[in-house]
Order: C-alpha cells, then structure tokens, then sequence
C-alpha cells in the first residue's frame, strides 16, 4: 500500500499535464470553468486533438487503438483531463459502443465503426431508455420486425442525451415476446439519418436542452447493423452498463470542482470577511471532501484490486452512487456559495452571452452566472444511467444478497 | 391560546385556492412570464379586487385590516398556485415598510393606493458584498440642505423594473457594518439618477440590480428615523421570512401531492411505484417535513404580529430555517422520484422545485438563520 | 390563531406550577434531574399526591374521576409536569388499560379496576408483544382456551416494560385460528400472582433491567377477566394504540431535556471558554430545537383541530416518530456535550450510588455519569410501541393512500 | 502508486481474523471483562506469541517492524472481534511514543519487553477541562534540580489502573492553551504521590483518571524535548485516530454483516425482513459507509508513515471525522433494523454499537475532527 507515485508515474503525469494543458482550445477552457453550453463543435475539436495524441481511448485494448495504459496511468490521465479543465469526453462511442463492438461486434463491425469512433467522425448516442419503462429497462416496447435483410423499426426512444448532434444511435430493441421479457432484446446500429427517424428535444428545468425524444417510424435497418446475436442484447446491455468502472464516480472532477468551490467563497463576502474563511462553510466543505477522498479512495482500492486480477463485481454500484451525490453535494456548495446572486438567470447566459461579454441580461458575476442552473441540471445525475435506487438495489442484491 | 383558522380565514384560503386552481396553472403562469415585467396586470387587478392587496392595511387606510397569518394563508395558495405577481415586493416588503415606517400623510396617500392595485413598491436593501446581513451598507447618503443625496449599488431588488417607488437602506451615518447609521428611503423609480437593470430570475420571477448615481431626495422620503432604519427594515425581512416560509409550505405540499400521485400512477416491474417500500417511506417523510414546516411558518406569522421582538425574530428565523432543510429535501426527492419526467421543464414539479429553491436564497438562507439562532440563544 | 395564554390560562398554569413544584419530593426529583433509575416506590409515592390531588387522570371523563380540563389546560399540565421534573406517569394504567375500559369495560369491570388504577393500587403491565411477532402484532400465539367459566392461556409474552413491579397484566391472546389473523384476538386481564406466570428480566445494553419475559403456563384466568367479546380484541388493541394523543410526542419532557443540554454545555469547556459559547454547538442546538418547537405547533395544530370536534386521525404517528426523534437528537446533543467523560461507567451510577454520592466508581461529574446509558437506552424509543418504520408506513397508507 | 496488501499483510489479516473468529465471542469478552484489570493477561500472552505486540517496533530493538498498515489491519480484526485487551494503551500510544521520543538506551530496555508482553502503557493527556485538545494542559511540571516535580489530574487514561507506566503531558512553560511549553514525561504508575482511580467504561473496556500530587521524576523520564511535547503527543495521537478509525471499520462490518443475516433469517407480515425494500436500502447504506470508511483509515494509516505531516494530520481528521459519522449511522440503524433484539445485552449488536459510539469520544469526536480540518483548510 503505497500512495505515492513511481518516477515512472510521476514522469507519465508531468507528460500529459503539460500536453493537455498546452493544448486545450482557450474558448473551450473558459466554457468549461464558467459551466456554459458546449456545442458539437467544442467537443469534436478537442477529441480530436487527443486522438491526434493517441489519447482519446485509453479504456480500449492497444490493438484497438488504445495508448496501453496502467491502471495507475489512467488513473493520472483522468486527474489531468478534469485538471485542465477538459470537457468531458462523449462517452457513447468511446466507453460504451466502442467496448461492446470489441467484445461483441463481427470484423466487419470492428473494422468500419472503431476507427470512425476514435476519429469523432460518428457522433454516437444511446437508444435505451423508453417513455414509460424508467428504471425498468427491460420492459421496453420499440419493436424490429426482421423483413428479408432488413429489420423495420417503430417505437420511441427517450432521456437520449446530445441526440440532436449524433450521427448514429444504438438501440436496444424488441424482436421477440417469448420467454422473459430479457430474453427478446435485441442490439441494433440506427443511421440517424434513416428516413423515419425523428429528433424532438426535450426542455429541462435549469433552460437546458440535451436530452431528446427520438421516434423510430418503419426505420429500415440493414440486418448487418445487428451487433451480437438477435434476442441476445440484454446480454449486451448488461456488458455495456457494468463494463466501465473508469471514473464512472467523477473524482477528478470533483476535485475540480471543489476548486472552483473554494475560488468562489474566496470572492464572495460573508459578514464582512471572504466566504472562504468562515469556520461554518469550511466545515461544510470539509463534509464534502472527506466524501470525496473516501470514494477516491475506494476506487483506487477497486482498481487495484482489478490490477490484481479480480473480475469487476457489482461495485461499481458504489460508485456511481456516491459519486453523484458527492457532485451534487458540490453543487449545493456552489449554490449556497453564491448568495442571493442564485436569483439572476437567463438562458442566455449558458451560451456566453451576457453583460460580461457585453450583452443585455442579468449583471450578475461572472462566477455566479451558471451556479443554480448547474444545481437544476445536475440532479439528472442521480436519475439517468441507472438512478440511485436501482443501484442501491443492486448493491443490496448481488453484494449483501438481499 | 388556539391554533385554528377563524371562519373568516377559512374563507380566504378557500377562496385563494379555488383562484389558483381554476384560474391559474402552469400555462397561464407561463403567459405572465411573457409579458412585459413579468407578470400580468389584469390577474393583479383581480389580486385588488379579491382584497388581497388590502390585506394588512388598516381599515381607515384603505385596506381591510387583517395580519400577518391571513397574509400566510394567502402566500400558501400562492406557493401551491406558483404566482408570479409581485405580492412579495409591492405588498409584503413596501406595504410593511409604509405601515411601520411613513409618515400618517404619506400612509394615507399610498396605501390606498397600494390596496387598489394602482401602486408598485420594490425594497433594495441587499448589496453584492452584503450576502444576508441587513446592517452591511455601503450605499451611501449625504445630507444636502433638506434632503440627501443617496450613492451607491443594490442587488437582487424583487420587482424593481417594473415598479413606481423602490425603498433603499443607505449609511447615512457609521461605519459598513454597524447597526446604527442605516436610514431607509423611498425613492421614485424615476428619479434622475436612479437605473434599475431588470432580469428574469431562475425561478420565474424578476428582480432589478438598482444603481443610485447622485441621487436626491427629500427629506419626507426618510421612512422611519434618519439613522434608525435597521430594526425597520428587519421587521419587514422578517415578515417576509415567515410569510415565505409558508409559500415553501404551499409548495411543499404540492410537490408531495404530486409525487404521491406520481408514485401510485406509475408502473415499474409490473407494480405501482407506490408499492415500494422505500419509496413510501421517502414520500412519509416528504408529508411530515411539509407538516412541520406548515406549523413553523404559522406560528413565525403570529409571533410578527405580536409584541415581543425577540420571539419574532426567533421564530421569522426557526421557520425560514426549516424551510431552507426541508425545501432541499423536499424538491430533491420529489424530482429524484419522478425520475426523468422530474428534471423536464414541462411537469409543475421542475417549476416548484426551482422556486423552493430560492426561497431558500430569499431573505437569509438556512445557514444565515442558523447563525441567528446561534447568536441569539 | 393566538400564541398567547388567557388570564384564565394563565392563572391555571400559575396554580398547576405552584402545586407541582411545592410538592414533589427532593429525592424523586433529583433522580429524574441526574436521569438515575426510578423504583417503584418512587412512582407510586408520586402518582398518591397527584391522586390526592385530582390531577392522575387528565384524559379520563370527569364522571370516572378525571378533572375536567380542556386541551390547553391539559397542554399546559404536561409542560409543568415537565418543568417540575416529574417522573412519567406510569401508562399502563391511566393512559391505556383505563381508556380501554371506559370504552369496552362492563360496569363491574369499571367499577372494581378503575378506582384502584386512580389511586395507583394496581401496577399494570402490557402483554402485547410476542418472541418473533416483532412489529407485526398480530401474528401473537399466545393461547387462551375456555374451560368452563375460566380460560387456560399458554404462551410468552416479551419486552415487558416494568413487569417486575406489576400486581397485572392486560394481554392480547388468540381465542380462534378461524379467518384473518387480527379476528382471533381477545383482550385478558390477568393477576400477576395467577400460578404459572413468571417473569424474567431481560438485560439491556445500557446496563438497565426495565424489560421483561413474561411466561404464562396454564395460567387459569376467570371469564369475566375478558374485555369486550371474544375475538374482538384487535379493535381494542386498535383503540389503545391510537386513542392517546396527549403527550405521545413528549414535547414538554424534550424542552425540559433541551434545558439540561444548556446546563451540561454551560459546565462543560471547548477550548478554553464553556461549550455553550461554541458557534458550532449551538448550530446544532438551534437544529433540534427547530425540530421541537415545529413538533410543538403541529401537535397543538392537531389538539385545537380535535378540540374544534375533528376526529383523532393517522397523524398521531407523525408525533409518535417525529416525537422520538427529537428526544434522540437531545440524547446525541447530551452525549456530545460531555465529550470523553462519556466513557466512565458502572451500572452503580444508575442507582444512585457513586463517588459523588460517597461510594467508589468512576470520577465523573454528577452530570455526564448518565448520559451514555440514557443515550444507549434512548434507542428504544423508535422500536416499543409501533416502531417508527410502522408508522412510516401507516402514515404513507392512512394520510397518504400509498 | 498501488492499494493491495502485500502478502503478509493477508497473513495478519487472515490470522487475526480466524483468532477471533475461533478463540474470542461474547462469552469469552465477558469473562475477560470480569478478571482483575478488565482483561485477560494469558490473551495478552497469546498477543505476544503471536507477533503482534511486536508490530511496529523496529527489528534491532526486538521488534518486527511493519508499518502503520500492518497495525490497521489488526486494530480492524480487533474491532470485529470485540477485544477489550488492551493495545490500544500499550502498543498504539505507549509504542509510538516511546519509538518516537524516549532515548535509544530507555528503547532499547522497554521496547523489547513491550513487544514479549510484559510491559503496559498507558498516556493520559487529557483533562477536565481539555475536551479533546492536545495543547490544553493544567498540569504543572516544576524543575526541581536534575528532575521535575509534577501536579495535576488527568482523566480518562484508557487501562492506567493496570500499567507499569503512565507517559504524562505537562506544562513546563507558557499559558494554558499554548502550543509551546508541553512536556510528556513517562511516570512509574508506582511513582510516590501518583493515584490512579480505575473504572469500567460503558463500552466494556477500563480507564482510569490519573491524580499527580508532586510526584518526582528524574531527568530521563523526558521523552522528546522540554517544552516539545506538543508534536509527539499529536503525532501519537493522529496514529490512534487513524488506528481507531479502522478499528471502527472493523465493528461496522460486523455490525452490517449481522444486521444483513438477521434481515434474512427474521420473518415479518409472512415475509423475510429482507424482502422489504427500504429495510434493504438502508442496509446498503451501512454498507457503503463501512467500505468508505475503511478506506479512508487505511488512507490514514498510509500517511501516518509518511514525511508529511500536515497530509497525515489531515488524512487522521478525515477518518476520524467519517468514522464518528459512519458509526453513528451504523450503530444506530443496526440497533433499530434489529428491533426490540437490538437493545438487548445478549446479542453482539449492542456491544458493537457501545463500542463504535465510545470511538467517536476517543482521539477527538467527529465535531473536534471537523474544526480541525476546517482549521487546516
């Protein structure tokens, strides 16, 4: 048990903290420590350049196009990512379709569709979640109806994030009614740009607007697009939602964020003296970062223990579960942080456009502008990805064997 | 000591809750966003013409009478109702600081008009060093011939665009954070020298940051004592603490209404959301907190009415405080138990969510409170 | 809505108060100041001079003996019986068996069982609970068998509180397996000096002996010991549970309590200056008293609403749980105040019998010697009784349809 | 960078366990408990054998070496296992400071009989007065020729009543709460005018308060410098508090484990306990605060060992900190999920829980951890 880092450890991290840092778009910087709207273009510039490096996959076997990393190194090169304030990477390629192609697609699969994800020249996203089936997945209704080499598609699709930008989606669908309702599941590739396929965003409460409804109308679908066998995609679906452990709990950029927390208590007042040196709110900070080291060191603890050999359990349920409450136990920080300041907000703001940069709107600081809004936004981190409940179910299922 | 409604009470909850539920709705709430100001000038004239807007205000000056637990009753069903009209800024904070604070002349000249619907008041006392601290000012008024000439910058004024008249709190005397030196004026909003920058707020209202650039007044706009506005101006934040302390009751209870139907509506794993044990606890304690928070903001609205200082303030500061904790715990679950329909801008439950919210940002969060209460104790 | 008391209030309180405190003995009060173990003799000493008095039995109809109060005299009562730092009233008697016999009891019943419950002649104890029945209370086995003009009961009955000092126990047994569990269920009074009733303490973990097991072999019990009909005890069992209202949430014994963290947090140091000039306790004493003075108001919300003729309803619970959890907090509070002197212990402390008092054991002040075995005593009070998860649940089917 | 055990760290853990899994229970702790001194001196013999007093002492001195880690490991098996011997006041506080602050002849004498069991410690630092800081010292050492002369009372120094030696913080110079000026002198428990008064505590464990009436040291009995007591007291300390947390681990553990078998086995309204989803959620949290805190005291325990010193001071904050919090939770779910069982002194339950709350009054309560960190910030 050893926390400090090797020379070879601690020559990997200067390396990448100097690469990131050298090379992250100053625009896209700003965006990302003010918390203001990211478009495609932000992030497909940004991936690109870490696919230039060779850095864009860390999670993917070498073969595949992965840089071959320790866990140790993906462990600094996350730290450095959330450090030089990254935006987060677009996992629906990269941690999700890309892993379950490797694991489970044809040659052809992996052939066409791998190098596309590394290169961001697909834009991804993800076709599980239906009106009506919330946390239960597997009661999903979009139906493929196999029609010589070709599936026909009808349904509807919801909660899917960025689908206005994406290329493609993948889609757990119905292609049988037999058995349980696990067994008819099947795992399909869908061209968004197949005639039938309809975008409608959905409006969130903080003004936002990345999740989307998409309906699927007599989509035509090539049979080749199936991935795995037909009727065999909870298989699929299980891999792929358990699969990655890899800061699935946030840490870095907690630790990001809870600088941002102590900048801002630095700047706003309380009783005449900064924020930040008010006994209370350090207390409440302290709270919130002994929550934080906890979970980072659990998952060191987990990845270590994967270094060693064992098969990734159901613990990754942990953290996922604590690392979003320690976000939005962060986002409280921020919010309480900024006063009544909470009040100003214009939807406009998330785009950068306000008197800070010269236009009309609320006269509120610049490190204020995004806080609640970040607040309202960020409880979908509890809820989408499997909510919290379902996690705490699982824990108690497969780990305490409740 | 009794702790029931008169009959006449009952009939204003009645009839505020029969307005805002056949009247009003997100839709309508939607369309007052959209006006001009933010808020719908013929729903406020029906506002004066119920009587609530001469709720509080004497009967020889216009109003009906009534106190500070009729206008809890009221701003409950404007919690459930999720009002966008400025009854917190015209009537709660200006009618208070009138009624406390202007001379018999000047009473006599505003509030009729107050009650009538035909006046607008706004209160600026916040600055962007001052978080909660009413006694921390930095606006400054200098004393020129009869008058003053008032300097300086407020924030988060509610309303402060839209309306004729805005009450400041300038030093006129002393040091940033003394207690004494603080003088309240009622400043046209018209006033050379005065600019109000208006914007939405996130919860659906409006409120005004208010720069005061030279600007004079009169020696009669001086509300209360030159120097000895401060207890003045907390009696009037505190009235609004306990009064919106029983708008977060209103939303609470809406927020757990529509969860608990939510939760029975919704099928998961072939079975109501509503059969889960888990769930049925999490929404007993949504019930209970709102139940809790009721009664505190109830008596918080009669201990304002009363003559002991200290218990107003104790209890403005236990009610506000409570509904900072459960207006968290409360707007979390109920969006966390509605899954993804909860963080969607389309369900009442984001819009409530957001408004209990900053309430909690609203005169004093639950950390200014617990302070208080730690000082006082 | 009035806060304020009447002159007739007033001068009721000043009456109650002064009676109160002249008489209650020095060394009764002592022992519920300091939170030491109360014996029998303590309680019936006590209860006799509130007998004299006519003030034992406030919830009892005036033509049975009680004094004729209204809801606010009665609120008042509690908070100077409190404030005079008497013990509690022993329940059984006055606030269930009594009620239950008012309601269900023959005029011979009443007449033989309630004078001498006035005047605390009889000690009752509670057969409710059964090994293995926990919560759910009507799953009992206890079996009582009619032969001739008599009923032969076998059975155990557990968690008896104070069974040691009791002359009888009123008991829920089953008469019948026919139809649902609750229809079997007969209400029995039995003399504790019946043949085959034996009661062993049960050890608790704060060193205490106030629990029992209560065996009944073959105890013979007469006819006309029945309450109401047979098979009809449930409703019975229903009533008592739900009937008392009054002083169910202990807020006047909370505030008095409140008042004893005050005198702890001003004897005890926190660096360098008494604890109670830390910002950061008083933080949190402010937080429970929040708690208790919100229970305060809901319960005189729920006494005016039940004065102004409603029907006592489910929110009784919100009392029971929200009552235990306040006293709960206050046993944290006590407990944190004495910091490291929590340590000391020796289970003579509870009776009166320590260093301070002349005898050998631990060195701690009088006023941190009790405070760890009332907090680890204090954790029964969200299980008896309806444990809070029942209420939780009660209070989600009763109030809100779930 | 890596977070396994290596393989003979498995061997600790896997011995301690099976020892107290086989050898120790409730029964045994009671009889343990009831033997002269609160423990059972063949145990402790065994402790020996075993190498486990010997952890943490360096080879050359009769020790086997190993860290803070190795240490951990067994104060986790310890907690589990419900120990009431005393390592804590020997090993922990005794062992680190004597390695830490006595001359390297007084080493050389005392450590290898520490380690072959025939010597016990015990540290008493705090006072009435002093809640749980370190630099809050009454107690006077006067020099007195070559020595010192010391008064004052110490209290609760765990298992003082039946050590050889008592290591004592005094006052040499300055104020009351300064950091400078503390000495610790190590004292022979049958030094003329030194009285310990011996006690249970109320988790089963014994303590003692220690009474100082001009009992007379030599020179030697110095360990580190005059007037530098501060830092080996808080070092030896922060190791307890890492050491206690893991112990704390240890109980939650069990405490989870027990209350999952009981959910299982115990049947309610026809159905196991366990089939009730907010009983299992709950669970769940007891157990993932078990595994937070554990891993923060392994964290701690990591940085004791290091040459950082504000890290390690931290990182014993945090631990501490989480398990007072964590313990209160778990102790008092456990109790409560094990109904009228649970405050019964028959099961283990009652006696984890006593045990798991006395730690958060051991080292510096979660508030004292709290401030501290909040102090570091």
């Amino acid at each position: 048990m050893d926390l400090n880092l090797t020379t070879e450890e601690q020559a990997f991290q200067d390396d990448v903290r100097g690469f990131l840092r050298a090379n992250i778009p100053p625009a896209i910087k700003r965006k990302v420590d003010l918390g203001l709207k990211l478009v495609k273009d932000d992030y497909v510039v940004w991936q690109r350049i870490l696919y230039e490096q060779g850095w864009i996959a860390p999670g993917w076997p070498k073969e595949y196009g992965g840089p071959g990393w320790s866990p140790v190194q993906r462990f600094l090169y996350e730290e450095e990512l959330a450090a030089a304030s990254s935006p987060r990477l677009i996992t629906f390629g990269l941690k999700m379709l890309g892993p379950v192609l490797i694991e489970f697609g044809t040659p052809e699969q992996k052939a066409h569709y791998l190098p596309r994800i590394l290169a961001s020249e697909d834009w991804w996203c993800q076709g599980f979640s239906e009106p009506g089936a919330g946390s239960d997945l597997a009661s999903l209704t979009t139906r493929a109806v196999r029609d010589g080499d070709h599936y026909i598609v009808n349904g509807q699709k919801t909660w899917t994030t960025l689908a206005q930008y994406a290329d493609w989606i993948f889609c757990l669908v119905r292609t049988s009614n037999e058995g349980k309702k696990q067994q008819g599941i099947s795992f399909l590739l869908i061209d968004m740009k197949t005639p039938g396929v309809t975008v409608r965003p959905i409006k969130t409460l903080d003004g936002g607007q990345e999740i989307n409804d998409v309906f699927l109308e007599n989509v035509k679908v090539p049979a080749e697009n199936l991935v795995g066998k037909e009727n065999d995609g909870w298989t699929i679906a299980k891999f792929l939602l358990s699969h990655e452990r890899f800061g699935i709990a946030g840490v870095a950029r907690s630790k990001k964020q809870m600088e941002r927390v102590r900048d801002i208590a630095g700047k706003e007042m309380k009783r005449g003296r900064p924020l930040i040196e008010d006994a209370r709110f350090r207390e409440r900070m302290a709270e919130v970062e002994i929550e934080l080291t906890a979970l980072e060191m659990t998952e060191l603890r987990l990845l270590s223990e994967e270094a060693a050999g064992r098969k990734p359990g159901p613990e990754a349920s942990i953290l996922k579960l604590k690392g979003t409450q320690v976000q939005q136990g962060i986002t409280e920080l921020l919010l309480e942080a900024v006063g009544n300041r909470a009040h100003a907000f214009d939807p406009g703001i998330l785009e950068d456009e306000w008197p800070g940069m010269g236009n009309d709107g609320p006269p509120v600081p610049e490190h204020a502008a995004t806080v609640a809004s970040h607040y309202f936004n960020w409880r979908k981190a509890s809820i989408y990805g499997g909510s919290n409940e379902i996690q705490r179910s699982i824990i108690a299922k497969a780990i305490l064997g409740l | 000591m009794n702790f029931t409604f008169s009959d006449e009470q009952i009939l204003i909850r009645d009839m505020a809750e029969r307005f805002f539920r056949d009247d009003y709705g997100l839709d309508v709430r939607r369309k007052h966003q959209a006006l001009p100001g933010g808020f719908c000038r013929e729903t406020w004239a029906r506002f004066a013409d119920m009587g609530w807007l001469a709720l509080g205000i004497p009967e020889d000056l216009g109003g009906i009478g009534g106190g500070t637990v009729d206008m809890a009753i009221l701003m409950e069903a404007m919690g459930g109702g999720l009002a966008v009209e400025p009854f917190l800024a015209t009537v709660v904070l200006g009618g208070t600081l009138i009624r406390d604070g202007a001379r018999p002349d000047i009473q006599a000249d505003l509030l009729p008009r107050l009650a009538a619907g035909e006046l607008h008041l706004s209160f600026a006392y916040s600055e962007a060093q001052s978080r909660y601290d009413l006694n921390d000012v930095r606006t400054r008024a200098k004393a020129d011939g009869s008058g003053f000439v008032l300097d300086g910058a407020k924030t988060v004024a509610l309303h402060a665009g839209t309306v004729d008249k805005i009450a400041v709190t300038a030093r006129t005397s002393g040091g940033e954070r003394d207690d004494g030196g603080i003088t309240i004026f009622l400043v046209d909003a018209d006033a050379p020298g005065l600019t109000v920058t208006d914007y939405p707020t996130v919860d659906g209202l409006r409120a005004g940051d208010v720069a005061l650039d030279g600007v004079r007044v009169d020696a009669e706009a001086v509300l209360g004592a030159v120097d000895g506005g401060l207890p003045l101006a907390e009696a009037a934040i505190d009235r609004a603490a306990a009064l919106v302390s029983a708008e977060a009751a209103g939303l609470m209870a809406a927020l757990t209404r529509d969860t608990v139907a939510f939760l029975k509506e919704r099928k998961q794993f072939g079975r109501p959301l509503g059969d889960f044990q888990a769930l049925q606890h999490r929404a007993t304690e949504m019930y209970m907190d709102t139940e809790l928070t009721r009664s505190l903001a109830y008596m918080a609205a009669v201990r304002q009415d009363g003559d002991d200082r200290p218990a107003a303030r104790r209890a403005a500061s236990q009610a506000k405080a409570k509904a900072g904790q459960a207006g968290r715990l409360i707007g979390q679950e109920a969006v966390q138990l509605h899954g993804g329909m909860g963080v969607t801008d389309e369900m009442p439950v984001g819009h409530y969510f957001k408004r209990l919210t900053l309430i909690d940002h609203s005169f004093g969060d639950r950390a200014h409170h617990l302070d208080r209460l730690a000082d006082m104790a």
